[in-house]
């Protein structure tokens, strides 16, 4: 049972590492920002993790409860506006992506290094 | 139970992401990317975040698919090249693995009621939402009210972006791009003259508003408030871009009143802040709004999540409209 | 008359389960898209209906129920639609439904 | 019960993982995330009922909704690309 519940975190360490992966090795501007997303996704996946309380139920009041456990409101408030942010910023990193591809032709980073040093 | 689920699902988003990066096709990426955000909002709803999983939901099943795929149109479906120095990059990134995995072994037990996050200020906000703001979602009344501040920094954030891509993307375009012109072939084989999702199409447009609409206002009692509202308002009006062409949406909403309701938005926000000082409280304490303070508390809160759902539906609109507009895809 | 309820409900639940099931089977084991297509879809929605209908009766009448008839009639609505259009793509594309194995001519291209 | 559903529904969505990841053509994978989608939904909704909670049937619901646009953007992609294809065959031919 322990070992489950570490598993959360080993998922968000090796998801953390793939997004990485993706931003550091390859050379495809695209990409870059697809593993930038996988990166982003795994910081949620850390918060809501965090957030959990065993035996606990979303934190929404219903009628019928009787002394309810709640799990922490705190992380979700935080990653719930982190995704709106995380999209409108991943569409500003691709709006870039497209200016580049205008002014050079390529969005792979080592052909736009050739063009600058020419 | 529930955590055997919720690691097998866990591990299949492991395998859609390595897989997503590892395919050279930018397409396969994208769709892998969409089957990892339903999985991954799967899995927020088996750790109790609702309203979490609902914001996945409206953000990612559409609006993240539409701007790559935009992008995607706009440069290249392919890597050109193979990953250069990638066995040392591998061996980087596994080394940086083994000390993240290793650091995982002192965090506090899943689940744990004891952990260091649970006793700090959440069961502050547990106990004090139905006596000071009284609505039962805990998560509107934090994210409204409580860290008014956060979320008000959040939502300029968005703007910002949205301000960001319409400088980049409404720039002249260099020598490189000229847009194509609407030739005849070109419009009579897109889905615009495809009857059955033209048809489908328009008879979800309403309903997904309606839910929209209810998402918003709902959203005090229920999973909800402005930013899924918001999110999901905006993919109505790109399913209707998508079967009934750009032209027609820029009849209907045209790019001026979406700048109106990303700016509103935001003073909405601000100007109910200020509001708060004007009528002898600080700034974001919507308790003097009203003579009742739970009443002004439920007004403030109403107010904030409008100001919310429209900077949202505005910016992501005016994105999505940027890319459209470079091209069409 | 709880007990019967209970009963048509565990058995529409399992026999949605295995449709939803079968359809996965039949997605990955079929020769060529268009049976692939076939074997997803059509389970899909009857899957969709057999699942729903057993978490109804489960739920009596309440304001969830209104909720999962509206998911149902969504998903009768959306899923078709998306399967047509993507058959009518793929047609379009050049993708022809052979029998036996699928052409190779359109790898990810 | 709901445990034979959601069992179900998530070797589903591991077979249509599978379909997606080895394709080969595009539509496959297209066609498996459709299927993810509805799994999805089915996912959610006994979810729902499993931890007792009604109110999480909205998720289902936007899914149920918004699925759709995700395909239809991708399969107009396709289109508009092939006839753009087509079109700069027969330019070519032309010249």
């Amino acid at each position: 049972m322990e070992l489950l519940g570490i598993y959360h975190y080993w998922v968000f360490a090796v998801l953390l590492m793939i997004g990485f992966y993706a931003v550091v090795a390859k050379v495809n501007l695209v990409k870059k920002l697809i593993g930038l997303s996988l990166f982003q996704s795994a910081v949620f996946l850390l918060y809501i993790t965090m957030g959990k309380v065993s035996g606990g139920t979303a934190p929404i009041f219903l009628k019928d409860m009787i002394d309810p456990v709640f799990s922490n409101p705190l992380p979700q408030v935080l990653i719930l506006t982190a995704i709106v942010v995380g999209i409108s910023t991943t569409a500003l990193g691709l709006g870039i992506v497209v200016r580049i591809k205008e002014e050079y032709g390529t969005i792979e980073e080592n052909e736009i290094q050739e063009i600058d040093r020419r | 139970m529930t955590v055997l689920f919720s690691v097998f699902l866990l591990t299949l988003l492991v395998i859609t992401a390595i897989a997503a990066v590892q395919s050279r096709n930018l397409f396969v990426s994208v769709m892998l990317l969409g089957i990892f955000s339903l999985l991954i909002a799967a899995n927020f709803l088996l750790l109790d975040a609702a309203d979490v999983a609902l914001t996945e939901a409206a953000v990612g099943a559409g609006i993240s698919t539409v701007l790559f795929l935009g992008a995607l149109a706009l440069t290249f479906e392919r890597e050109h090249r193979p990953t250069p120095h990638r066995w040392l990059s591998l061996a980087v990134v596994f080394a940086a693995t083994l000390v993240v995995l290793y650091a995982t072994f002192d965090k506090p037990k899943f689940g744990d009621p004891g952990a260091p996050v649970q006793v700090h200020v959440a069961p502050w906000y547990i106990e004090k939402t139905p006596e000071v703001i009284d609505v039962p979602n805990i998560v509107t009344a934090v994210l409204a009210s409580f860290r008014g501040y956060d979320t008000l920094g959040e939502v300029f954030v968005v703007f910002t972006a949205g301000i960001g891509v319409l400088f980049l993307l409404s720039a002249s375009h260099g020598h490189a791009a000229q847009r194509r012109p609407d030739n005849g072939d070109e419009s009579k084989i897109g889905l615009r003259n495809d009857l059955i999702p033209r048809v489908v199409g328009r008879l979800l447009v309403p309903f997904i508003l309606l839910f929209g609409l209810y998402v918003q206002f709902h959203g005090d009692y229920g999973p909800g408030g402005g930013f899924q509202a918001g999110a999901l308002i905006a993919a109505a009006v790109i399913l209707f871009a998508l079967v009934e062409g750009e032209e027609r949406t820029l009849e209907a909403i045209p790019r001026g009143a979406l700048l109106a309701l990303m700016v509103s938005g935001a003073l909405l926000y601000g100007l109910v802040g200020v509001a708060g000082i004007f009528l002898g409280g600080e700034f974001l304490n919507y308790s003097v709004l009203a003579d009742d303070p739970i009443a002004g508390q439920h007004l403030g809160i109403i107010l904030i999540e409008a100001g919310v759902g429209l900077t949202v539906t505005g910016v992501l609109l005016s994105i999505f409209h940027a890319f459209a507009a470079r091209d069409r895809f | 008359m709880q007990a019967v309820l209970d009963i048509i409900s565990w058995l529409l639940l399992t026999a949605g389960g295995a449709f939803v099931l079968v359809g996965g089977i039949g997605a990955l084991r079929m020769p060529n898209l268009y049976t692939r297509m076939h074997a997803a879809s059509v389970t899909d929605t009857v899957g969709a209906i057999l699942v729903l209908g057993g978490i109804m009766l489960q739920a009596g009448l309440t304001l969830a129920t209104i909720k999962l008839a509206a998911i149902l009639l969504f998903l009768l609505i959306t899923s078709p639609t998306a399967s047509y259009a993507l058959a009518n793509a793929a047609m379009i594309a050049g993708v022809k439904p052979e029998a036996g194995r699928a052409p190779d001519t359109e790898h990810d291209s | 019960m709901y445990y034979v559903v959601t069992i179900a529904t998530l070797v589903t969505m591991a077979l249509a993982l599978v379909r997606a990841v080895l394709g080969p053509t595009v539509y496959d994978r297209v066609l498996s995330v459709n299927m993810f989608g509805t799994k999805t939904v089915l996912l959610i909704s006994v979810i729902a009922y499993l931890a007792g909670r009604p109110d999480f049937l909205d998720l289902a619901l936007a899914y149920a909704l918004i699925n759709f646009i995700g395909v239809l953007a991708v399969l107009e992609f396709f289109k508009s690309r092939s006839a753009r294809r087509l079109q700069e065959q027969s330019e070519r031919e032309d010249n």
